[in-house]
């Protein structure tokens, strides 16, 4: 058994709207930074676990990204890297 | 004596600060609208409470940059007195108005109800009205009104005794059961270091009328009247 | 924009072609779809059978219920506005006059309790602030399965979270409603929210669309894909297949509501335009059709002019989409730079999509291309009108039936003590603190009773000496054992907890949550509450001003108790006469009670609680004796002699009284109760059953309470004394003596659901795989 | 001028008590993932943004944290990722 970090990516489907990153967007734009296209605002969960490989542990997460983490109906996730703490 | 009142998009607490100031305490109030210049000649300003854009990113991230800062900034830098209230400490600490930031309640949850709070100084321009040490009723309704601070900025407030109110429990005392949102020391409202800024998460001006409850928020306003006044 | 000559609306290349089954995935029977080609006298294209399908959605139409909704009364001398406009409007004196409706958003709260409920709340706003209402306060009204399944803590914890938050953001503060748990709504929560206005009698504005060439214009947040067809959605069962109805959930933007709230009573206020509506189930189809249907006008719409938030959306999907915080306004001709002006101020978006026209169609054009096109307002006005059968269920029947006081006692019961306190601990008697401290309930200080503090919120009209007393109630095991008394008991118990605060019964809203409608025992229900409804409403001089119907709340597990709720607005003429439930610990009291204990026990929370049991007769409902009861109440309260007021409802008598010794954790208060006058009844029956019109009142003056009472025919007795230092509630019945520590009871009473919900501040749902739990 | 996607991860300061992730921790406990040691939730904010090259995009997104996305007092952020939408 190692210890593992998996990180994890929870962002609005597509086509859900995504206010908060519309008023990111907004907010962008007044404090000049006219190139800004859209934004996103998701979350970024990072996981320590115990698994016996770094598949493993990636496939915990996931595991728990379906049943508690992200919420299917509104949201996507990604397991973004898999490394040690 | 004029007080200004901030308007930001999605400020709602703006009407239960103008009817205190005019019909609380028989004063005049002007509202400013967050994307103008003008103070209105305003004596004290008051940012008030609400959820400017929505709270999106972290409260008052956003409405720190709303045009009507700059004017409310120099207004501070100039000695005049601000009352943040709730949103409004959260835009001033956003804004470095104030140090330390207001974060997620620590049990997670929009908290509307009634706490208790001690008067730990009187010698302000914003509580010279109440007693030392007198523990008033006051609503909160925040879900990010957790404040923190590094140790540093912590010690220098208690150092300097700008912690100016702090959650109590039914016995007076600063104990964990006393604090509603898991704020360090339990800070309910402090002060800058010039004494003109003072920012709190309960809402005193939703308790000024004693048809709804104990009017314990009613002298805070008294205050400013007696000492800008003076 | 020029009018454009009538062309018969072409298919669109990509639009699928019209099926038996095209037709029956929208929800249209072989019979409608005829009356629609009868209607065109030709076939109609793919747009046009999604705006039928959405317009005649039971949502939309109210196909099955209308027949029997206009047998409610209605009117009133200071009804300013009854039911079909955005909400009803009573006049309350000095010119000011109250908006106000209630409005379920059961199925997208069962799918995504979070943004469901929220967007819920955002509806029932706008509706309410498109009167040219103020929104001075929010009521809601919920139904969980039981607390002890996951998947119904996730729920509830997020429908009340989505509550929350999105009032909190908007600053209108929720103070008042009800939460009832039962395995009846496992698989079907209800969640029905009220909105309350204020506003100045001649600021009322009515969504007619008038005047022949006048814009139309699309206010606040673009149009997206989100939700389309959320109406027709709303107009089925609950089945296996809402998963693939996952993206028809709609996410809220609170903080838009708010600019929309502001900006749309500016707009109002400014002269500039002629209606205003929400676009809210079915969208823009909606709201457009009913605006011309109300003014008897054309319109046309060129969908290529709307705001949309993705690319290369079809006018099907713009016209049915139900993204949330979006308008429609008709404006005077020449305005539209004045309106966009203030649109401008709150940073809204303002895009003018078509105009009234003299033409007598509703045109729907993309660019130059005619989509679709409907006659007059037949679209709106021909719809279909079902009074399918209607038979009870025999089951039920013999439910109702059973003798009740034979159903055996626990071992534990012989201490009534323990019942009591179980009773205290039932989720759906114990203290809604959980629930009612997440909600801001105090801004914008109008709040003189807040939730908990007495049996109707109280909130006061600014710049007058009245005060609203706002509650809502409803009662579904009573309903489902006896539609009729049910009926009667909603507007019956929501009477008497608004009198309990000092307000006259003045006006409801209603919502009625139902089964399936074509299936006969459903429909017997739907038929005999409304008319269990209307006798009460007229007994109590109540009309109904508005109201929603939710059918087809039913999942796998089957119907939900059929579940009337009504929302009941009552007006306080002073500020003393405002009134709360508990005990006074400043004086001896005496505690008088208003009716009389009867020997029923159908339908009781203990029955359900206590025994897993849901039989007999709910308890028998005498509409005469419950308008003398709030007359007496009244009289009394404006007399000055009543310290309390608290109405007998769930878990009866010793409830009641419990409820008023330790509603304020904070300040216990002792009472000893002499019932001996009554110790023939059966002891459970007696402490526990729910007999009907009744109320517990503490008062220094009994001699004025009880004669109030005697001048009205009002049965009174005191039936004990406010004991405040003597931490114990005791009760005396012949020799049975029952004394039980306040502490204890408080503590069933105040921790019931914090225990149930732990101290996880995250909800998952641990059995359902696909039912994700929500991060928080 | 190309349109670069740069996403960024914003995460509450060590030292800073996180109640959600502790939140969190305790849920996956209790719904059967034994293994997880630590739970850390922050921001994951996906700005989509005009700009000459990756670098300019990541420099530009760097400072709008600095200035608005991240509050320093209780905040660290990183460039997580320079893609292309
Ligand atoms: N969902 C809710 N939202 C707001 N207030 C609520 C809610 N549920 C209950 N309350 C409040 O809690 C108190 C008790 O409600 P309830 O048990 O329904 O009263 P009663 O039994 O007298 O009808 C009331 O003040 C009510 O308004
Ligand atoms: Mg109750």
């Amino acid at each position: 058994m190692s210890r593992f970090r998996v990180s994890v990516h929870i962002v609005p489907r597509t086509g859900i709207l995504d206010p908060q990153g519309h008023a990111v967007a907004d907010a962008l734009h007044s404090l000049g930074f006219a190139q800004v296209r859209d934004v996103r605002v998701g979350r970024h969960v990072v996981v320590d676990a115990d698994a016996e490989t770094p598949e493993a542990a990636g496939h915990a997460v996931r595991a728990m990204c379906e049943r508690l983490l992200a919420n299917p109906v509104i949201e996507d996730f990604e397991i973004a890297s898999i490394g040690r703490p | 004596m004029r007080f200004g009142i901030v308007t930001f998009p999605g400020s709602n607490s703006d009407i239960d600060a103008y009817q205190t100031v005019v019909d609380g305490i028989g004063e005049e109030a002007v509202m400013l609208w967050h994307k103008g210049h003008d103070l209105g000649g305003a004596d004290v300003l008051i940012l008030p409470g609400g959820f400017a854009y929505g709270d999106y990113l972290r409260a008052g991230a956003i409405a720190r940059f709303s045009p009507i800062m700059r004017e409310v900034r120099a207004f501070a830098d100039g000695g005049g007195r601000v009352l943040a209230i709730c949103n409004g400490f959260q835009i001033a600490c956003e804004a470095g108005l104030l140090p330390g930031a207001l974060v997620r309640n620590a049990g997670l949850k929009f908290l509307g109800r009634s706490v208790r709070v001690r008067v730990e100084s009187t010698g302000t321009a914003f509580t010279n009205a109440y007693a030392p040490g007198q523990v008033l009723r006051l609503p909160i309704a925040h879900g990010e009104g957790r404040f923190v601070a590094d140790q540093q900025v912590i010690e220098e407030l208690e150092g300097e005794g700008r912690v100016v109110m702090r959650y109590v429990d039914a016995a007076g005392d600063p104990a964990p059961e006393g604090n509603p949102n898991g704020s360090m020391h339990n800070i309910a409202g402090i002060i800058n270091a010039a004494g003109n800024v003072f920012g709190l998460m309960p809402h005193p001006e939703r308790a000024a009328d004693a048809l709804l409850g104990a009017p314990d928020g009613l002298p805070m306003f008294e205050s400013l009247v007696a000492r800008v006044a003076a | 924009m020029s009018t454009l000559t009538p062309r018969t609306p072409q298919p669109r290349p990509g639009d699928p072609a019209i099926s038996a089954a095209l037709i029956a995935e929208h929800g249209l029977t072989a019979a409608e779809y005829a009356r629609v080609v009868a209607m065109l006298g030709r076939d109609p294209t793919f747009t046009e059978l999604g705006i039928v399908s959405a317009l005649w959605s039971e949502h939309c139409s109210y196909k099955h219920s209308r027949p029997l909704l206009k047998t409610l009364p209605t009117s009133a001398p200071y009804v300013l506005q009854g039911p079909g406009e955005n909400a009803g409007v009573i006049a309350v004196g000095d010119g000011m006059a109250v908006a106000f409706k209630i409005e379920s958003h059961n199925h997208p709260s069962a799918v995504e309790p979070y943004q469901g409920a929220a967007t819920g709340v955002g509806g029932i706003l706008r509706d309410v602030f498109t009167m040219g209402a103020r929104p001075i306060a929010m009521l809601n009204s919920l139904r969980f399965g039981s607390l002890s399944t996951p998947r119904v803590r996730y729920l509830f914890a997020g429908v009340v979270r989505g509550i929350g938050d999105y009032g909190n953001c908007v600053g209108v503060p929720t103070v008042a409603g009800e939460v009832v748990f039962d395995p009846a709504y496992e698989g079907n929560p209800l969640v029905n929210a009220m909105c309350v206005g204020i506003l100045r009698e001649d600021e009322l504005i009515r969504a007619v669309a008038q005047g022949v060439g006048n814009p139309i214009i699309a206010v606040g947040a673009r149009t997206g894909r989100d939700g389309i067809h959320g109406a027709s959605f709303a107009s089925e069962d609950l089945s296996t297949a809402t998963d693939a109805k996952r993206p028809r959930v709609q996410v809220g933007d609170p903080f838009t509501e708010k600019l929309l709230l502001e900006a749309s009573l500016e707009l109002i206020r400014s002269g500039h335009i002629v209606a205003i509506q929400d676009m809210g189930a079915a969208g823009l189809t909606s709201s457009s059709a009913e605006m011309a249907a109300r003014g008897d006008v054309g319109v046309t719409i060129d969908v290529s002019k709307v705001p949309a938030r993705e690319p290369g959306m079809t006018p099907y999907e713009i016209l049915l989409s139900e993204s949330q915080e979006r308008m429609l306004v008709v404006a005077r001709r020449g305005r539209e730079d004045a309106v966009r002006a203030i649109l401008a101020k709150w940073d809204l978006a303002a895009a003018v999509i078509g105009e009234v026209i003299a033409e007598p169609v509703y045109r729907v054009t993309e660019g130059d291309r005619v989509v679709a096109e409907f006659p007059g307002s037949q679209l709106v006005t021909d719809c279909p009108f079902y009074t399918p059968d209607a038979a009870e269920d025999p089951a039920v029947r013999a439910a109702r039936l059973t003798d009740v006081h034979a159903v055996a006692p626990r071992p534990e019961e012989r201490d009534p003590a323990w019942t009591l306190e179980t009773l205290l601990a039932s989720p759906t008697i114990a203290s809604k603190a959980w629930v009612t401290g997440q909600y801001d309930s105090s801004v914008r200080s109008n709040t003189v009773v807040w939730p908990g503090v007495g049996d109707a919120a109280v909130v006061r009209i600014r710049g007058t000496s009245r005060a609203l007393g706002l509650k809502t109630d409803g009662n579904g095991r009573y309903t489902y054992l006896d539609p009729r008394v049910g009926g009667r008991i909603a507007v019956a118990e929501a009477a008497r907890n608004v009198a309990c605060v000092g307000a006259r019964p003045m006006a409801i809203t209603n919502c009625l949550n139902f089964g399936n409608p074509t299936r006969p025992a459903v429909y017997y229900q739907l038929r005999e509450a409304i008319g269990g409804m209307g006798e009460a409403c007229r007994v109590l001089g109540t009309p109904v001003t508005g109201g929603n119907v939710s059918l087809y709340n039913e999942s796998p597990a089957g119907a939900i108790y059929p579940t009337p709720v009504v929302g009941m607005v009552g007006l306080i003429d002073a500020f003393n006469h405002v009134t709360r439930s508990g005990f006074r610990d400043d004086a001896e009291a005496a505690i008088v009670l208003l009716g009389e204990p009867t020997d029923e026990l159908g339908g009781s929370e203990y029955l359900a609680w206590i025994h897993g049991v849901v039989a007999g007769a709910p308890p028998h409902c005498d509409l005469a004796a419950e308008r003398a009861l709030t007359d007496a109440l009244l009289a009394a309260i404006r007399a000055g002699a009543v310290r309390s007021a608290h109405d007998v409802s769930d878990g009866g008598l010793a409830v009641a009284v419990a409820e008023c010794c330790i509603g304020n954790a904070e300040r216990l208060v002792g009472a000893d109760l002499d019932l001996s006058g009554w110790s023939s009844l059966p002891l459970r029956a007696l402490l526990f059953g729910e007999g009907q019109g009744r109320i517990v009142v503490s008062t220094t003056d009994a001699p004025v309470v009880l004669a109030m009472a005697g001048e009205r025919g009002v049965p009174a007795r005191q039936i004990g004394t406010v004991r405040p230092a003597a931490g114990e509630l005791r009760i005396a019945i012949g020799g049975t003596r029952i004394a039980v520590s306040l502490a204890r009871l408080a503590a069933a009473y105040h921790g019931a659901i914090p225990a149930a919900m732990g101290p996880a501040a995250v909800v998952q749902a641990a059995e359902e795989p696909t039912a994700a739990g929500s991060l928080v």
